[in-house]
Parts: C-alpha cells; sequence; structure tokens
C-alpha cells in the first residue's frame, strides 16, 4: 500500500495550498510556448508535457532581475537594494531533470558569498517532482547518471500510476512532508500500481567524456574546431539549460534614475568574456562552444563534485542548427583513444 | 542518378580539383527528420552531403560568419530559392563577391526535391524575379490580415504577449544571413540604445529595431522564426514589412543582385500621403 | 479626457528648415501651444527610428518628426531617405500597435512659421482627445518591480 | 545583497599620464569602512562603480598599511571608465569589495624583492611595493623596474621621485625606443631587456610581475635566465568580471576563477593554466 494524490484530488490540492498561503505553478501551455507559471485550477495545468520548453531556473533566476534602484541628484545618490519577495510557492509538475538543475546550481550560487536572489526564492519554494512517463529523442538524463524518477532536487516525489487516475505521492525531504501535511485528508492508501520508468538510452559514456576533458592535451585540440564550426554563437542553449547560471550586470536608466540589473548572460557570445581593450580570451566560437562543455564536465565537477548537466536534452531540442552537448559528447566518446 | 548523388560527386570534384575550399551542404541530423549543416573539405565528407526536403535552412548566413570569404577563395553552398535571394541582397549589400559562391541550386516542390540549374548567382536571375509574382505563404497572410483587422490596442496586447517571451538569446539574430553587422546595435554601449535586459519593454525595443532593420531586406527564408526557441511568430512582422515595401516602393527583396538596397536609395516620386 | 492633461510633444526637427521655422514662429510672436519640446538635429536623414521610440518611452504623447520640403535639403537628399524609413517604420508601429496618430510627420520650411505654430496647436489639440500615451509607461512600471514569485 | 556596493566619495582626483587618472575615495559610512579595514589586504581588487554606468573592475592601488581610503588608478576605456574620469572631488561612486586572494607579504619577510612592472600596471605593484615600504625594516634589498611606453606614460610620477630619492629603494626606470624626451637621463629599452642588464640576484629574492601579457612573456623568460624559479615570481591576472565573487560565470582560464582563486599567482600557477584561454 503507498499513499496516493487522486487526479480528482488535484483541485482540492491547489485550494488547499493556496489557502495556506502558496502560489502554486505548474506547466502551462501559454501564447504558443509552455513554461512555468501560476495555475488556479488542475485544468490549467499542461501535466501531459514530456517537458516545458522554459525551465523553472526561470522563477529563481530570472532572465532579468532588478538588483538596486538609484536615484541620482546632484551630488547625492539614493540607493535601494531590491529583493525578491519573501513568498512561499510550490512548483508542481517539475520534471526530475529540471529539479536536480536547482540542486546543482545550488553550491554555486552559494559558494563563499551567498547569492541571497536564488536562496530567498530557493527557500520559499516546495518542488513537487513528477517522475516521467515519456521521453523523447533528446532526453539524456540516464546519460549523466540521473535518471526519469530520479529524486535529486525534489521535496515531494509523484510517480504517475498505471491506470492513469492519479499518481503515488511520497515527500522525500521535510519540506516536502510539512507540505503534505496540508492535504492528507485528500491522499489515499491504495495499491494500485505506477506506471514503468521510460527506458532512456544511454548516449555517451560520461566518465570516458570526463576522462578526455581532463587531458590538458585535448584543450586545443582540433576537435573543439570542427564540432562547432556550424553553431552560430546564439544563445538559447544557455538561456534554456536548467543548470547555465552565467550573468551581466547593466546598469539601465536615465540621467536621473534607473536599475541596476541582473540579465542573462551566455558564453556562446562574444562581447561575454571581451575586454574594454578589444582584446577576447575567448575570441573564436570553438573557444566558447569548449568553455560551455569544459565548464559543465570539467570545471563544475572539479568545484562542486557535481557536473552542471542535467541531461533535460533542451540545448539540442531547441537548437536552429542541431548542436548540443550530446553530439559532441558523443563524439567525444567516440574518438580514438 | 538522383540529384543529391549528382551534388554530391560535383562537390566531390570542385574539392578535389581545389576550386572551392570548402562546400557547405546539409548532413543527417540527430533525428531522422533533422538535417543539419554540414562543412566538406575534403571529396570524403562530400560523400556524406544529404540533400532531400527536409534540408530546409538558409545556410548563407554561413557565408557572412567569421570572416569565411575574406581570403577571397571559393565556397561551393546548397541553396533554396529563398536562399539564392539572401545571397542576392548580401551581394547588393557587397558583403559577398558573387564570383566566390559556387552554388547547388534546388528547390522543394510536393516534398520532392528539384535541381535548380546554373551555378553561379547571375544563373539565377528568373528564381529572382519569379518573386514579383509569388504569393506569401497563406498561413503567413491569413495571420497577418487577423492582425491588422484588430485594433491597436488588440495589436500590441498581442505582441505584448509574445514579446514578453523574448529572452533576448539573439538567435533570430545569429540564423539570419543579413544579420552580419560587426556590432549589433544592442552591443554597442556608448551610448546603449537597445536595453540589454529582457524585459517586456527592452524586447519590444529589441525586436523592433531588428524588424526595422530588415525592413526591405529580409528575403523571407524563416530562419529566425524556426530559431526562436520561445516561438515568437517573427515571420508576421517580417512579412508585414516586405509588404510596406512592396506597395510604397514597388520593390522585392532579393529580386536580383545589383538591386540598390531600398532604404538606402530614394525616389523623388516616393509616396508621402502621410506627411503633412 | 480630462481638462486637466497637457500633453507632451516631442518635436524631433532639422536644424535647417524646421528648427527655422519654428524660430520664425517664435519671432513673429505666434502663439503656439507650449507642449513641445524641440530637439534639433542637423538633418531628417540622422533622425533615427530609436529616437521616436525613446520619446515615446520616456514620456512623450507624441511625437513630431520634421525637416525640409523635397528637393530643399540642406544636404541634397537627406529628407529623401527619411521619407523612405518614416514609411516603412509607420507600418511597423502600427502593425506592433503603437496608434499612428502619435507620430506625426511634416515638412516645415524656414519662411513656414505660421505652419509650424498651427501644427504644434493641431497635434497638441489631436493629443488632448487622444489621451495620455500610457502603453510604453505601463511596461516601464513593471520593470521597476520584482517578479511577483 | 552581495551585488550592493558601498558609496564612497571622491576625495582628490589626479592625473598620472594620458587618459590616466587616480581617484583616492573615503567611505561614506562607518561600517563599510570598518568591513574594508577587516578585509582588505594588498593584491585585492574591487568594483568601481558609478550608478547610471556600470561597475569596472580593477586593482586597489593603495597599499595595506593605509587603510583610510582607497586609491584607484584607471585608464579611461569604456563607458564606465570614461565616467568616473570625469568625477570630481565631492562626487559619489561604488566600490564593492575587496575581493580575491593577496600577495602573501609575510612570507616575503627577510627576502630581497624585486618590483617588476609595465605602464597602466605599476598600480597593483604599487600597492605591494607601499605595503612593504611602509614596514621597510622587514625586508631586505628592494628594487623596481618600471618601464612604460613613454616618458608621458609614466604613472606616479612624484613617487618615483620619491623612491629615487630613498636610498634603500633600487629604482630602474626605462621607456621604450622612441618614448624618451631630450632630458630623459634614466634607461631606454624594454623591461626584460633593462632587467637583464640589472640583473637583480635571484637569491633568496622574491619577484614581484604586473604588466601586459607580451610584457609578461619576455619577462619571464628574462626572469628565467636570470635564475628565478618560477614559484618566487608572483603576477596578478585580470579578466572581464561582472560579479566577483565567482558567479557570473567570465573570468575563469580553464578552471581557475581569477575572481576568486586570483588575481594572485604565481608564475608556476600561470603557466600550469591554458594558455590559449588567457
Amino acid at each position: 500500500m503507498t499513499r496516493i494524490l487522486p487526479k480528482n484530488k488535484l483541485d482540492d490540492c491547489i485550494a488547499a495550498w493556496q489557502k495556506a498561503g502558496y502560489s502554486v505553478l505548474a506547466p502551462v501551455q501559454r501564447h504558443d510556448m509552455s513554461s512555468f507559471d501560476e495555475v488556479q485550477k488542475a485544468s490549467d495545468m499542461a501535466l501531459d508535457l514530456i517537458l516545458t520548453e522554459r525551465t523553472i531556473k526561470d522563477h529563481f533566476f530570472p532572465q532579468t532581475e532588478p538588483l538596486i534602484k538609484y536615484k541620482i541628484s546632484k551630488h547625492d545618490i539614493d540607493s535601494e537594494t531590491m529583493t525578491p519577495p519573501d513568498k512561499k510557492r510550490i512548483f508542481f509538475g517539475v520534471r526530475p531533470c529540471d529539479a536536480s538543475g536547482l540542486a546543482i546550481d545550488d553550491p554555486l550560487f552559494g559558494w563563499d558569498y551567498k547569492d541571497d536572489y536564488w536562496f530567498r526564492r530557493r527557500n520559499n519554494s516546495v518542488i513537487v517532482t513528477i517522475a516521467c512517463a515519456e521521453a523523447d529523442d533528446f532526453c539524456m538524463c540516464t546519460s549523466v547518471k540521473l535518471s526519469p524518477d530520479s529524486t535529486k532536487g525534489a521535496d515531494v516525489m509523484l510517480r504517475p500510476l498505471a491506470s492513469g487516475n492519479g499518481w503515488q505521492i511520497e515527500a522525500v525531504s521535510e519540506r516536502g512532508t510539512a507540505l503534505l501535511d496540508t492535504v492528507s485528508p485528500l491522499l489515499q492508501e491504495s495499491s494500485d500500481q505506477a506506471a514503468p520508468v521510460p527506458q532512456v538510452a544511454e548516449k555517451f559514456d560520461v566518465e570516458k567524456v570526463m576522462e578526455w576533458l581532463a587531458d590538458p592535451a585535448n584543450f586545443e585540440s582540433q576537435f573543439w574546431k570542427d564540432i562547432s564550426m556550424r553553431c552560430i554563437g546564439c544563445g538559447s542553449c544557455t538561456f534554456l539549460c536548467p543548470t547555465c547560471h552565467c550573468f551581466d550586470i547593466q546598469d539601465e536608466g536615465d540621467t536621473y534614475q534607473g536599475i541596476r540589473r541582473k540579465n542573462w548572460d551566455s558564453c556562446s557570445f562574444a562581447l561575454f568574456t571581451m575586454h574594454t581593450s578589444g582584446h577576447n580570451p575567448r575570441n573564436a566560437q570553438s573557444t566558447r562552444w569548449r568553455q560551455r562543455i569544459m565548464h559543465k564536465f570539467n570545471y563544475y565537477q572539479g568545484k562542486f563534485g557535481v557536473n552542471s548537466c542535467s541531461g533535460c536534452g533542451r540545448c539540442t531540442r531547441q537548437c536552429p542548427v542541431d548542436m548540443g552537448i550530446t553530439e559532441t559528447l558523443q563524439a567525444i566518446t567516440n574518438l580514438p583513444r | 542518378m538522383g540529384i543529391q548523388e549528382q551534388y554530391r560527386s560535383e562537390a566531390a570534384a570542385l574539392l578535389s580539383s581545389g576550386e572551392v575550399k570548402l562546400v557547405i551542404g546539409f548532413g543527417p541530423g540527430s533525428t531522422a527528420d533533422r538535417r543539419r549543416p554540414l562543412f566538406a573539405r575534403t571529396p570524403e565528407e562530400a560523400e556524406k552531403l544529404v540533400l532531400d526536403p527536409a534540408c530546409i535552412s538558409n545556410l548563407t548566413t554561413y557565408l557572412v560568419a567569421g570572416g569565411l570569404l575574406s581570403d577571397g577563395k571559393k565556397v561551393a553552398i546548397f541553396l533554396k530559392p529563398d536562399g539564392i535571394r539572401s545571397l542576392n541582397i548580401l551581394v547588393s549589400e557587397c558583403q559577398v563577391k558573387p564570383e566566390q559562391v559556387v552554388i547547388f541550386g534546388y528547390a522543394i516542390e510536393n516534398n520532392e526535391i528539384r535541381p535548380l540549374s546554373g551555378r553561379s548567382i547571375g544563373d539565377f536571375a528568373e528564381i529572382g524575379s519569379k518573386i514579383r509574382t509569388a504569393t506569401p505563404p497563406p498561413a503567413v497572410q491569413k495571420e497577418a490580415e487577423r492582425l491588422e483587422a484588430m485594433s491597436p490596442a488588440e495589436r500590441f496586447e498581442f505582441w505584448k504577449e509574445q514579446f514578453s517571451k523574448c529572452i533576448k538569446c539573439y538567435a533570430c539574430r545569429q540564423a539570419c544571413p543579413m544579420c552580419y553587422c560587426r556590432r549589433c546595435i544592442v552591443d554597442v554601449n556608448q551610448p546603449q540604445w537597445v536595453s540589454t535586459s529582457s524585459h517586456t519593454l527592452g524586447n519590444f525595443e529589441w525586436n523592433l529595431v531588428r524588424a526595422f532593420h530588415l525592413a526591405g531586406r529580409c528575403a523571407a527564408c524563416g530562419a529566425c522564426d524556426r530559431a526562436c526557441p520561445v516561438n515568437i511568430p517573427l515571420r508576421l512582422i517580417n512579412y508585414r514589412m516586405g509588404k510596406e515595401v512592396k506597395e510604397a516602393f514597388d520593390y522585392h527583396a532579393g529580386e536580383s543582385s545589383d538591386q540598390k538596397p531600398v532604404l538606402a536609395s530614394f525616389s523623388q516620386d516616393d509616396p508621402e500621403t502621410f506627411i503633412l | 479626457m480630462s481638462e486637466s492633461f497637457e500633453p507632451k510633444i516631442v518635436a524631433f526637427v532639422c536644424t535647417y528648415c524646421t528648427y527655422a521655422g519654428a524660430d520664425l514662429a517664435g519671432t513673429s510672436r505666434l502663439k503656439y501651444a507650449p507642449n513641445v519640446r524641440i530637439v534639433r538635429l542637423p538633418c531628417t536623414g540622422r533622425i533615427s527610428p530609436m529616437f521616436i521610440l525613446k520619446a515615446l518611452q520616456k514620456g512623450a504623447d507624441s511625437v513630431l518628426v520634421s525637416g525640409c520640403h523635397p528637393g530643399d535639403c540642406h544636404f541634397a537628399a537627406g529628407n529623401y531617405h527619411a521619407r523612405r524609413r518614416w514609411t516603412v517604420f509607420r507600418a511597423l508601429l502600427a502593425f506592433t500597435g503603437i496608434p499612428e496618430e502619435r507620430i506625426r510627420f511634416s515638412w516645415v520650411s524656414a519662411a513656414e512659421g505660421a505652419k509650424f505654430a498651427d501644427l504644434i496647436n493641431e497635434i497638441t489639440e489631436d493629443t488632448k482627445k487622444l489621451g495620455p500615451f500610457t502603453q510604453y509607461q505601463e511596461l516601464q512600471k513593471v520593470i521597476e518591480t520584482q517578479s511577483s514569485y | 545583497m552581495i551585488y550592493t556596493p558601498f558609496p564612497m566619495r571622491v576625495v582628490s582626483k589626479r592625473a598620472e599620464a594620458p587618459g590616466v587618472n587616480t581617484l583616492k575615495l573615503e567611505f561614506v559610512r562607518q561600517e563599510d569602512h570598518e568591513f574594508f579595514k577587516a578585509n582588505y589586504q594588498t593584491g585585492m581588487f574591487g568594483l568601481y562603480g558609478i550608478y547610471g554606468e556600470g561597475e569596472s573592475t580593477f586593482c586597489v592601488a593603495s597599499p595595506e598599511t593605509r587603510k583610510d581610503y582607497i586609491e584607484c588608478t584607471f585608464r579611461q576605456s569604456g563607458r564606465v571608465t570614461s565616467t568616473l574620469a570625469n568625477a570630481d572631488a565631492g562626487d559619489i561612486v561604488t566600490f564593492r569589495g575587496p575581493y580575491g586572494n593577496r600577495f602573501p607579504i609575510e612570507q616575503f619577510e627577510g627576502k630581497n624583492l624585486l618590483f617588476i612592472a609595465g605602464g597602466i600596471a605599476l598600480p597593483p605593484t604599487r600597492s605591494v611595493i607601499w605595503s612593504c615600504l611602509d614596514q621597510r625594516e622587514k625586508y631586505k634589498d628592494v628594487t623596481i623596474v618600471y618601464g612604460a611606453r613613454t616618458v608621458a606614460d609614466l604613472v606616479y610620477k612624484h613617487e618615483l621621485e620619491e623612491w629615487k630619492q630613498r636610498d634603500d629603494v633600487n629604482l630602474v626606470l626605462t621607456v621604450d625606443p622612441g618614448g624618451e624626451t631630450p632630458d630623459w637621463t634614466d634607461h631606454v629599452g624594454f623591461v626584460p631587456t633593462v632587467l637583464e642588464q640589472a640583473a637583480p640576484s635571484p637569491e633568496n629574492t622574491i619577484a614581484v610581475l604586473c604588466g601586459p601579457p607580451i610584457m609578461i612573456k619576455f619577462t619571464l623568460i628574462a626572469l628565467e635566465k636570470l635564475g628565478f624559479t618560477a614559484e618566487n615570481v608572483y603576477t596578478t591576472l585580470e579578466n572581464r568580471m561582472k560579479c566577483g565573487v565567482g558567479k557570473c560565470g567570465r573570468c575563469n582560464v580553464g578552471s581557475v576563477y581569477i575572481c576568486k582563486e586570483g588575481p594572485v599567482f604565481t608564475a608556476a600557477e600561470v603557466q600550469a593554466m591554458p594558455q590559449a584561454d588567457l
């Protein structure tokens, strides 16, 4: 016997959570795009999507975030630090890869200097993961040692029932337990079986890849030039990535007032590392693509003991020229040793 | 011999004779229905070239990227009619020397590949002139007309929703063969005309500026629209701009390689009904 | 709209004709609405569409763009080029839902002080009828607030 | 919040060379000053900014022995530095920091010190120089080799004069060939060449080297010839930075984040980095 959340109780669940002060965010399909947004009822949710086009990262590390509001007068400057709202929220129906992405980025935003813009939102959020029932050609969680039913980054884990009538529900963190307490009357005990987890084939050998990347002799390999020839240098792979976290800080306003903002930035852009002098340490697209792969599968591992990739496959799925991490790592796996 | 095989062997011959340094074509993609750009430098690599109705990208983008043609050597490229029109525009704007480009032309009709005869841009005058009588894709036209029938406030709402999705990844710009500026206006910071933040207002700025820069220069290849990861219907704006230059100035972008860029030229009789 | 609404109008004018025309309106003691802020530029050919967008963003309720009559451009053809640009830009603004009525274009020569005064009065009246331009300002407000979650 | 800077008041501005200025800044708020005093050590950097333009990264040019103020010296080149260069006494600018690591000057005690700097790279070196000169008794011989393209491009001219007068400092000045003025009496030649001629002994000596990449490259060769080991040569690196605290992801050279693990490295550490990424 396991506890289940019947599908027809989802509306009541949402109402109960809202009453407890939470905003509920779930996958939605709006204006020709799927993303996480606030919902009021179960029918607002697009839970059948394999994966939303946008990630939940958007709600922890927004694409543009005001940091400081300033007003400039003749000899004085007023500034006011802006902080994220202290608002409790539930992310319902997060895929395991997206939830893992949050857990992967936690150490980065926390090492030495704590980024409260991230952590305030993290601490106010409960992640309700739903294990995948389906995978597509681009999914690659198993290749990065995760799985379609991984609980990494989750507070509550749901497994869809084979009958399609609901989910097995299980709290996997204290925050998750507290959340389930608010809806315990709506949960039932049942012996319904969970639907089988989809088979996601391993597309590359990540150990082999990491070994190759760790060899300094390969840093200037012709491989990087060949593999990135067709990269057009846009930022779609980085902006849609659940773990990419690079940003820019920009002042925006007029002569007298404005806002200093933290905006997404991408290592794909030439301007990302360009010095004012014109010198650019990463002056070719191949060096920028190398940086992205090295950062994810070598540097990040060295700093935080984990690869900065959760295997969602969005980079390949959305790439205008059909590139992506999968192809590069497959090619590295298959390089003659 | 099918057209794919014929172009493969011609490409291989061009490479082995050294006439071209590179062939830009298509290869198999990561799934059965995807094709990806393929760069062949040797006759052996040319054997991997694929040509079928899934080859829809406009490869001209690569001609103006990274100083590819700056060494004066020749390059061969697979182009559909929209690609040929893009090339016409690039030539008319002095970005590409026509003698440096060998064209493998093809058209996709009823899900079949048809070869276009000719190898240099001059051989495709007919493709250019056909644009005068061509009808825009019905779906695009219909959607644009639906928008135009709206009140300005409704249209604003529509674009506000669409542009609010923009993440400023610049995939539209990078995929576009016409966006070859060494430094895009959004990357200029003294002064910073276009804000780099991707809030809705900044996204309006960016998308309007790009649309304006493309007015009369867009070959309607749809690269930006396909590249957009958040599905903003850029095709609609580009269609509307194309329609405007057509109606106001009888100008068809990409018609020939010696036409004058529409916004860099003028006629004394240009319409000015709106000027007081 | 309420009586008290005083529109802000930004006029981008070329220095050789319209600016001189505005000057003439002043020296001729012609009375015209004080709602206009004039930005003088060397030529209408210098007027980037960005100027218009920024003016609307920063609080203008209407924009006037004005220069020499065709054939009179100090730089021979600047206004011809500008005319083409405006045609296209107007279409773009209209298509993205920014009311065309708020962007006005005119030719005002150095001798047409009276035309300039009339034009400003007319635009001011029209804009009063249209009411304040709030579409962009609402977006501006969104920028200044933190995301709601 | 970690991206909120300290307001700073400009005390004075000094023109050093064409396009190069030094700003002396004091803290507006006592608590910010206390924080700085508790944390600043020579070699660290900060993000200097001006609201409305942004922030720009350069070193703290004042030594850790003088923490009443911050001095920064910068070349006017981009949006932020151009505005900073126009700041006047009394204006409010911002400072975020101090960030990064430091020169381990307590390990230099009892040793000879050799400072080598080129052009606008004297400021980071100057921070160490004064930190050591202010406790002169702890160190043995001090040699400073400084070169610039032209005489006009030499920065801190008044301090160069002061060091020249001191008999406990050996100052070697040079300008690139063609950059000398008729009354120039010091060396003419590139820093590596002049350094080789001066031939300081590597015995019990620490070298601190700052300059443009090309100068670093050839000076390292010269130092090696003189018998210095890469472990005894310290340098500082710089890259474009936005956050300064290891988050924004752009300043790394290979796996090394300049903002957190740097900016001070030994030549041995720099040599271990992927050279293509520098």
